[in-house]
This record gives C-alpha cells, sequence and structure tokens, in this order.
C-alpha cells in the first residue's frame, strides 16, 4: 500500500475532519481537531489496521500544546496531531483503545499538564513525589537555574 | 602427659589447626580450579599462585566490625558459629586417617562411627536454619526455609547412597570399610553409581550451585548469612571450607578404598584422593546453572532417591553372590 | 537436551592459558588512533574560539590575559569534564591541528583540581600563503551562542 | 490476602535504580507496579539548550550499551531537517558500526541472562568472546563504549585495508562460537529448566501492549525498523527478521542468537560492498524550520526520535522513546504470569536499559484492593511450598 493510496482512502473515509501532508516517503502526518480524536482513532485501528502506538509527543506552541500521536503500521508511519489551548489542555484518553498508549499519556501529565481524561491510572510518573504542583518541566517558561559548580578542595 | 598429647590431638594435627589449613588449602583449590575451567586466573596475588587469599579472606573478616542485629536472639546469634565450627571439627576426628591401625584403634575409630560422621556432618545444616532463624532477618528466614527444604530432599540418598558400601563390607567401622575394599579392589566398581549420587547430595549439602539458592545473591541477597558480618561471618565460612574436606574425605573413604599405607603414606594418598573429589565438586559447579528450590526437591526424589535404592540392591545382590 | 553439554569446553580450557589480563602488572596495547585527553599545542592556535563553542561539555574555556594589544591568551582544558569526544580536533580549523589527542586514558585523581590543564600564549599569526596578501585574518569574534 | 513486596530501587539482580512494587496473592503475582524517576536527567529540556552537534554527544549518553543507537537516529533526523544526503561510503561505515554495537548488546545480554539464572561459566565464557567485538569497536571509533563515530553528514573515521580484514576474521570466530551457544543455550538442562515456559506473552498481548525488538519477535510478531523502514542501507543487504514463537524467555535467547547470526552475515555483506569516496559532507550550522520522525532499530527494539527545528541552531523540541519504554507494559503482563522466583530473570529477559526509559514514565497497572508493604524475602517463602500444579508450565520444547 503506497503513501499516495493510502492518502485516497484516508481522504475517502474520514473526509472533512483530517488535513494529511506528507513531507517524505512513508511519513503522513494527520492534523484533527481534538474532540474527534477518539472516533478517528478507533476508525484508523479498525479500518486501516492501526494498532501499533511508537509514542506521543507533546509540544509548547505558546498559545497552544500540540499532541502527536506516532502510530506505524508495516507499511507507513502516521502522526495524527491535535491542539489544545493552554488555558483549558484537556484531551480524551485512547488508553481503552490502544492499552499501550497509558505511558505517553501520563508523560504528557506530568511534562505538560494536559489533563487526560478517562486516563486508568493517572498519578505522577517521572517527576519524584515531592515535585511542587503547577510545575511542568517541559513547558518553554519553566526555566531552571543551573547551580554554580562547586570542586571541593585545592586552589580553584 | 596423655592429656598433654589428646590436647594436641585436638587442637593441632587432626584438630583445628590442621583443619583450618586443610580447609583453606582446599577453599583455594577449588576456586583455583573453578576459574581456570572457565579460563580465568583465579586468586594469583596473594602469596604464591594466590595460596593464601583465603586465609587472607578470613583474617579480613576477624578484624571486619561484627554487627548483631538488635531484634535478633542474642544468645543463639553468637554461639551458632562456635558450635558450627566444632561439630564439623569433632566429625574431621573420625577420618581413618589418623587412626587407621585396625590392631590398636585409637578412641576415635569405634564400631559405627559411619553413622556418628553421617549425623555430624548433618548438624551444619540444622546450624545454618538456626543461624538464619535466629537473625529475624527477612532474606534469611528465606534462605533458612530454603536450607531446611532441601535438606528433606538431598539427605536420604546421601545416607542410602553412603551405607551400601558399608552393607557391603559388611561393617559399620570406616578403618574396616577401607580395609575391605583395600583387600578386593574390584569391589569398588560396585559402588560407582552410589558414589556418583553422593557426589550430587555432598554438591547440595554444601549449597554449591546448582543448588546454592539458599544464598543466591540474585534473588534473596545474602541469604542464610545476610546478617552475620565480622568474626560470625568469618567462623561461618570456616565450617564450609572444613566440612568440605571432611566430606570429601568421607567420600574418599567409603568409595575410593580408604587411604592405605601407614601414617605418611596413608595423609598422601588422603590429600590426593580429597584433591580429586573436591575437583569434581568444582566441575559440578561449573557446569550447571542454579535450579529453583522445588526443582531441586523434584530432582532429589525423581533421580537420585531411586538411584540410591538400585545402589542398595546391587549391592545386597553382590553380597548375595560372595558369601 | 544433553547432560553437562558444556563439559568437553570446560575441561579443554584446563590447562589453557587464561584469557584475563592481569592489568595492573600487564596492559593490553591500545589501537593507534585512540581517543585519551585532548591537548593544544599553543603555537599553532589561532583563538577562534570553534572548539571551546562546539565542545559538549563545555571542558574548554579560553581567556585573554593582560591587556588585549598584546594577543596574550590563557586556555584551560577541564580534564574532569572531558567527555574525550574528540569534537575539538575535528572542528579545529588551523592545519596542522593545534588540538590533538593522546592515548592517556588512566586519569584516576584525588582532586579534580589536579586534571586542568591551562596553556598561557600568544595568539599565532597565519602564515601568508604564497599568494595571498600578507593581512593576519582577525578573528571573527564569534558571538558565544 | 494480597502482600506488596518492593524490589529495588536498591537490589542486587538490578544492575540500575528502579522500582517494581508487586501484589502478589499466594504464588502468583496478580499486579505490578514499575516506578522509574531514579536517575531521570531531563535530556529533553537539555537537549533544547545545545547545538545540533553537541546534541549528537547528549544523545549518545541516553544509554551506555545502545549509544550509537541514539546517536545514529537522532543523525538520521538532522540530516532530513537539514536536507543533506551523506555519501554512500560513510552511511555503510555508519550502519557497519550499528551491527556492531548489536553485537555486542545481544552477548553482554546472553551473559547476564545466564548469570541471573545462577549459569556463571556461561557467563564468563560469552562476555570473553564479547572482548572481540569491543576490540573491533576500539580500533575502528577510538573508543569502546561511546563510540562517537557519527557527525552531521556521514561519519568521522574512514575504514582501511588492514581493519577491514581483522573485522572479517573477528567475525568468522565469532560466528563459530555463537553457533556453540546456541547449542548450549538450548542444551544444558539446569539452565533450559530456569528459562523455558517463564515469562510467557502471547502473541496477541505483545501486539495490543505494543511490545518491541526481539520481545515481541519472541512472540512471532516480525516487526522490525530495518525491513519496514529501511533507511539507507538495510534494502540493499539480504537478511531475514529473526523470529520464534514460544513467546517465553527461551524465545528471546533464540532470537538474539539468531539476530547476531544475522548481523554478521549483513556486516561481511557491508564490508564486501565497501563503496569508495568520502565519507562525510559539511553540515551547516542551522536547520531550516520543520519537523521529522526519525526511527531506527536498536538492540531493544524500535527506537524513534521526534525533532522540530525552528531555523536555529538549536532544536525547538526534542522527543525520545527508547525501547525499554515500550517493553515496560509487556513486562507487566508477563510479571502477573509470573511466579517470585522468576522475577528477576523475566525483568532481565527484556535487555531493560533503564537509564534509557529513564528520560519518561512509570507503568502501572489497576490495582486491586488496598497493599500491606512486606518485605520481598516474604514472599519467596512462599516460593517454597510451590503447589503441584504449577500454574502456567508452558510444555515449551524447543523449536527447531
Amino acid at each position: 500500500m503506497t503513501d499516495a493510496e493510502l492518502i485516497a482512502k484516508l481522504q475517502a473515509d474520514l473526509g472533512g475532519r483530517i488535513e494529511i501532508d506528507n513531507p517524505g516517503p512513508r511519513r503522513l502526518f494527520l492534523k484533527i481537531a481534538a474532540p474527534d480524536l477518539v472516533p478517528v482513532v478507533t476508525r484508523l485501528r479498525d479500518a486501516f489496521g492501526v494498532v501499533f502506538l511508537s509514542t506521543i509527543s507533546g509540544l509548547d506552541l505558546g498559545a497552544t500544546f500540540e499532541i502527536i500521536y506516532h502510530f506505524s503500521t508495516p507499511t507507513q508511519d502516521l502522526n495524527v496531531r491535535t491542539e489544545v489551548p493552554r488555558e483549558a489542555p484537556r484531551v480524551a484518553s485512547i488508553t481503552p483503545l490502544i492499552p499501550g498508549a497509558i505511558l505517553y499519556e501520563r508523560e504528557i501529565q506530568d511534562m505538560f499538564g494536559i489533563v487526560v481524561e478517562g486516563i486508568p491510572d493517572g498519578r505522577p510518573l517521572l517527576l519524584p513525589d515531592d515535585w511542587p504542583a503547577g510545575q511542568f518541566p517541559l513547558r518553554k517558561d519553566w526555566h531552571y537555574d543551573r547551580p554554580v559548580e562547586v570542586i571541593p578542595g585545592g586552589e580553584s | 602427659m596423655a592429656v598433654l598429647r589428646t590436647l594436641l590431638y585436638l587442637l593441632v594435627y587432626p584438630g583445628l589447626l590442621f583443619l583450618f589449613v586443610y580447609g583453606t588449602f582446599s577453599e583455594w583449590y577449588d576456586r583455583k580450579v573453578y576459574a581456570r575451567l572457565q579460563n580465568r586466573m583465579g586468586p594469583t596475588h596473594t602469596g604464591r599462585f594466590g595460596l593464601l587469599q583465603p586465609v587472607a579472606d578470613f583474617f579480613k573478616l576477624m578484624a571486619k566490625e561484627d554487627v548483631v542485629p538488635d531484634a535478633a536472639d542474642k544468645g543463639l546469634f553468637n554461639a551458632l558459629p562456635a558450635f558450627g565450627l566444632a561439630v564439623v571439627a569433632t566429625s574431621g576426628l573420625l577420618l581413618p586417617v589418623w587412626n587407621f591401625s585396625l590392631a590398636a584403634p585409637g578412641w576415635t575409630s569405634f564400631s559405627g562411627d559411619i553413622i556418628v560422621m553421617l549425623y555430624l556432618l548433618s548438624l551444619p545444616t540444622l546450624v545454618l536454619f538456626l543461624a538464619a532463624w535466629s537473625s529475624t532477618n527477612l532474606f534469611s528466614t528465606i534462605g533458612g526455609a530454603r536450607v531446611l527444604t532441601m535438606l528433606f530432599g538431598y539427605e536420604v540418598p546421601l545416607f542410602l547412597a553412603v551405607l551400601s558400601p558399608a552393607v557391603l563390607a559388611g561393617s559399620w567401622r570406616l578403618a574396616e570399610i577401607a580395609a575391605f575394599y583395600q583387600q578386593r579392589p574390584a569391589l569398588l566398581l560396585v559402588n560407582v553409581l552410589g558414589f556418583l549420587v553422593a557426589l550430587v547430595a555432598v554438591q547440595a549439602k554444601l549449597e554449591r550451585t546448582p543448588f546454592d539458592i539458599p544464598h543466591a545473591e540474585t534473588e534473596i541477597v545474602g541469604g542464610t548469612f545476610t546478617e552475620y558480618s565480622g568474626k560470625k561471618l568469618a567462623l561461618f565460612r570456616l565450617t564450609t571450607d572444613i566440612e568440605m574436606v571432611v566430606a570429601s574425605g568421607l567420600l574418599a573413604t567409603v568409595f575410593l578404598g580408604g587411604f592405605p599405607g601407614g601414617a605418611l603414606l596413608g595423609f598422601a594418598s588422603f590429600v590426593i584422593k580429597t584433591l580429586f573429589i573436591i575437583f569434581l565438586l568444582s566441575l559440578i559447579r561449573a557446569l550447571t546453572s542454579r535450579i529453583r528450590i522445588d526443582q531441586v526437591v523434584s530432582f532429589a526424589w525423581r533421580v537420585l532417591a531411586p538411584l540410591a535404592v538400585l545402589q542398595l540392591l546391587a549391592t545386597i545382590l553382590v553380597k548375595g553372590f560372595l558369601s | 537436551m544433553r547432560i553437562a553439554a558444556f563439559l568437553p569446553e570446560l575441561l579443554r580450557h584446563l590447562f589453557k592459558k587464561p584469557a584475563t589480563v592481569d592489568y595492573p602488572f600487564k596492559k593490553i596495547a591500545l589501537p593507534e588512533d585512540f581517543r585519551g585527553t585532548p591537548y593544544l599545542q599553543p603555537e599553532l592556535c589561532i583563538v577562534c574560539k570553534a572548539c571551546e563553542r562546539d565542545c559538549p561539555a563545555e571542558a574548554i574555556e579560553i581567556t585573554a590575559v593582560g591587556e588585549p594589544a598584546e594577543k596574550r591568551f590563557k586556555m584551560v582544558i577541564h580534564n574532569d569534564r572531558c567527555i574525550h569526544c574528540a569534537q575539538c580536533v575535528d572542528v579545529c580549523p588551523t592545519t596542522p591541528k593545534a588540538m590533538q589527542m593522546d592515548s592517556l586514558f588512566e586519569l584516576a585523581a584525588d582532586d579534580r583540581h589536579k586534571l586542568k590543564k591551562d596553556w598561557v600564549y600568544v595568539r599565532a599569526v597565519i602564515k601568508p600563503k604564497a599568494a595571498a596578501p600578507a593581512a593576519p585574518a582577525a578573528p571573527v569574534a564569534e558571538p558565544k551562542a | 490476602m494480597s502482600f506488596n513486596i518492593p524490589i529495588g530501587p536498591q537490589h542486587p539482580a538490578l544492575k540500575e535504580p528502579i522500582s517494581l512494587r508487586m501484589t502478589i496473592e499466594g504464588e502468583v503475582i496478580t499486579d505490578a507496579d514499575i516506578r522509574l524517576g531514579y536517575n531521570h536527567r531531563g535530556i529533553e529540556k537539555l537537549a533544547e539548550e545545545r547545538n545540533w552537534i553537541q546534541n549528537i554527544y547528549l544523545m549518545e549518553r541516553i544509554c551506555g550499551i545502545c549509544s550509537h543507537s541514539h546517536a545514529t537516529c537522532y543523525v538520521q533526523a538532522v540530516e532530513r531537517l537539514m536536507e543533506i544526503a551523506p555519501p554512500k561510503r560513510g552511511m555503510y561505515i555508519r550502519y557497519l558500526v550499528s551491527e556492531l554495537e548489536r553485537i555486542h548488546s545481544h552477548l553482554l545480554w546472553l551473559g547476564v541472562a545466564g548469570h541471573e539464572a545462577g549459569f556463571d561459566s556461561f557467563f564468563m565464557y560469552v562476555w570473553r568472546d564479547r572482548e572481540i567485538v569491543m576490540d573491533l569497536l576500539e580500533m575502528v571509533s577510538g573508543n569502546r563504549v561511546h563510540y562517537a563515530i557519527n557527525t552531521v553528514g556521514g561519519v568521522r573515521r574512514d575504514l582501511d585495508e588492514t581493519q577491514k580484514a581483522r573485522i572479517l576474521d573477528g567475525i568468522a570466530t565469532l560466528r563459530k562460537r555463537s553457533e556453540y551457544y546456541l547449542h548450549i543455550g538450548a542444551n544444558e538442562p539446569s539452565f533450559v529448566a530456569r528459562i523455558a515456559g517463564v515469562g510467557l506473552l502471547p502473541k496477541e498481548q505483545a501486539v495490543a501492549l505494543c511490545a518491541v525488538g526481539p520481545t515481541a519477535r519472541a512472540s512471532g510478531w516480525d516487526r522490525d525498523v530495518r525491513k519496514e523502514d529501511p533507511y539507507a542501507v538495510y534494502d540493499e543487504l539480504e537478511w531475514q527478521v529473526a523470529t520464534a514463537d514460544t513467546c517465553d524467555v527461551l524465545g528471546r535467547v533464540v532470537v538474539r542468537i539468531k539476530e547476531l547470526l544475522e548481523s554478521y552475515n549483513m556486516i561481511e555483506q557491508m564490508i564486501k560492498k565497501l563503496p569508495a569516496g568520502d565519507i562525510a559532507v559539511r553540515a551547516p550550522r542551522k536547520a531550516k524550520p520543520g519537523e521529522t520522525v526519525s526511527r531506527y532499530e536498536a538492540p531493544r527494539g524500535e527506537n524513534i526520535h521526534y525533532i522540530k527545528a525552528n531555523g536555529t541552531e538549536k532544536p525547538e523540541r526534542l522527543k525520545v522513546r527508547a525501547p525499554t519504554l515500550g517493553n515496560y507494559a509487556a513486562t507487566v503482563f508477563m510479571l502477573k504470569k509470573g511466579f517470585v522466583a522468576d522475577i528477576p530473570l523475566i525483568f532481565a529477559a527484556i535487555d531493560p536499559c533503564i537509564c534509557c526509559a529513564e528520560r519518561v514514565v512509570t507503568l502501572v497497572d489497576g490495582r486491586s484492593g488496598a497493599s500491606s508493604l512486606v518485605s520481598l524475602s516474604d514472599l519467596r517463602r512462599r516460593a517454597l511450598d510451590r503447589p503441584a500444579n504449577a500454574l502456567v508450565k508452558g510444555k515449551a520444547e524447543w523449536p527447531f
């Protein structure tokens, strides 16, 4: 199934809800609105056999957060991207559809503060338990001051 | 004068000093053979060829801090290492190396001393279990429980295998058994099956791979010795070394026809035969991977026990033909 | 399933020479272009600070010494932070290269200051090519990104 | 009565700090919770402050064993962003070093699996032969662990005739040894008893939980990025994806040794077909705005980098997902079926590179009821009186 055929089928099937662009061989980027996420992913999984989720990347674009779901099939690499406003970053969870997605959803929750509704277990993950609430490290406005390195012993 | 001779007998020649030296030497020999089998060097830098490595380990541990967990049962916790060493050293006295002459048997050679030897050799396992139980550390309770479970596995085949040559020789005295097989060396071939079963059972008694589950470091940290440190750990390691020497001495007496040729020549054959058996134990240790506790018990009852019974059957048949 | 499948291999190695090397007393030969520690040949350095800019571990520090006219510089290589990637050698524009790598890798020291090496030198003037005009190329002060 | 046993973050079986909390009932583990973050280094945040060249060395330090994988995956993405095509010879050398790294990583894992099961002689022999490939890597790249042979636009060192000859005969001895280890790994009864039927992961679970690499291939799911999304060199070589369908640790041993044998063929083909020409092309300092996804088959599984550039010297966003993280979901599933005594072996079977997955996330499964903290050894005591009807003792006969 070459890229062109897949684009045609996707266009036919999902039509208005997605914009497709194909920057390179075997690379497809599908842009969809946030509410359409779960129906589109279900459709992809049932009709197009897209079952393998590589990872979910979060991006801080200033006014909005962008979330990219990197799916892959034996022939192509589909990347579904949605945007959520910065004030109310909420997105639906796709773990019921693809069990392996729980990891990555918890990461964007931790790192960007995006609330994933319906996540089976939303406990904090990577950050230490005493991490101050409301601090999301991968946001562009989060800065850390690098401590000055003090080398013990001897003249500096 | 007799008191001095006995003291010397107990403390120097076949007693603690000799067993300490020969125990550490056999540990060095075991580690060197195990390393060479794995194409490694083994201990090389402490003393000539690394000979003093076990001694160095022993004295290093003696100098280390000796921690006693406060939840532990202090009395038992402190007494056990010494008790374990005493039990194993006394069983060392019974070996027919130093009381070989049938005519004037010393006080350590009497009818039935093979039974006492086997009993004394199974006591250290009990000491290990008590050490694990008294140190109230969870890792060691697991290790202790595993020690007992394995005990039920390999003990019966070991006794059967070791006692069948005694049945053929028609006597319970080690010196007489050795003498019997020295006169009829052909009969040794009858016991080859028993020798193999006893080797594997002794490997399990000494808790060496593939049976070293009680202190498998990747699963339960230190196993029975988790809480022990300093002098007590040094004594326990010494006990295991001496137990290896005594067990291989017992197997040599019963299966390889004892130690003929008076004091000096007998001692030489004692050294050669025990080193040969320790070589076989190292070989088993290098050959196999550690198996799970349930596999040990099923292996013991499904393989070792039937073979031991078969060996006993063969012995009785041969005894019938002889008489 | 064969009993004692490993036996022939073990016995064959029993009397062979061990494969392990007695490290501190005997050492294995290093391959010829082994990446050890970077060092500077001061007379070739044109202080373009390419190495300082591209060093992933920020282990190179070049500072001016004395008044600017004299063009005296001091370079410190923090060998305790260096990750031995030889990127400074690759990015150095001089031919022959001012930054070189030796094959020293046993760097244990009880004090990190002992690992820092520094050179004080005057900036090298690029030897004019036979035809090219003799004006020394003023080092473009690359803004430290 | 459900207990919750903590293993780690410090434990002799774990080489790196990770905490496994197992909820068990009797002998069977009912639920596992893996907690990470003990050596999280925030690499994705750091990457945003380094220029493209410095990031190569940062990417290499994500993992000590598969350092070349992360560097290659990163450099592929950057070359696509900068629209520069490295010369053919540079690509061949780059993927030659990545196959050498796969050999070194698989041999390392084979030894560790032997050690976890207590088979120390196997561990000693496998690691002695691993020195051959480590010396080859040191000869080619100048360093045993972080080879740093990649640069944006190609490689930094060339191969001459003597090096090629030494690689070929190093590979020849390694092939003989690997076949011998395949024979030992599958025929030594005490070793096979520890690994057959342990850590079962049926194929549909592997697919549902998005398992990657040899763990997925040992369950009969032949996903390999080098076949699906061949980058540069792999479509010009003949090789097959190695799979086994016993779905257990024995299957993973078999898959990894088969992959070793495939790597030997590939290296020989690469050396024969090594084209002439230069090895790198000059790369600009800034990348045009854009984004790209780059995938790479690391020894442990699929490695994926997503990079977004904003036209400056530094990446706007760099997302890395290491293969070990993909396997954690499968690990929980396997642990659930597992026995307490097999925990170290099951966990070692996915060849966890904990520092790889450290930049991201924990996994947890639905918790069942309250749990009381009891140390590991209490659990092991239950491992003793194991019920006779061993729960799932798959009849794993040898697939050949």
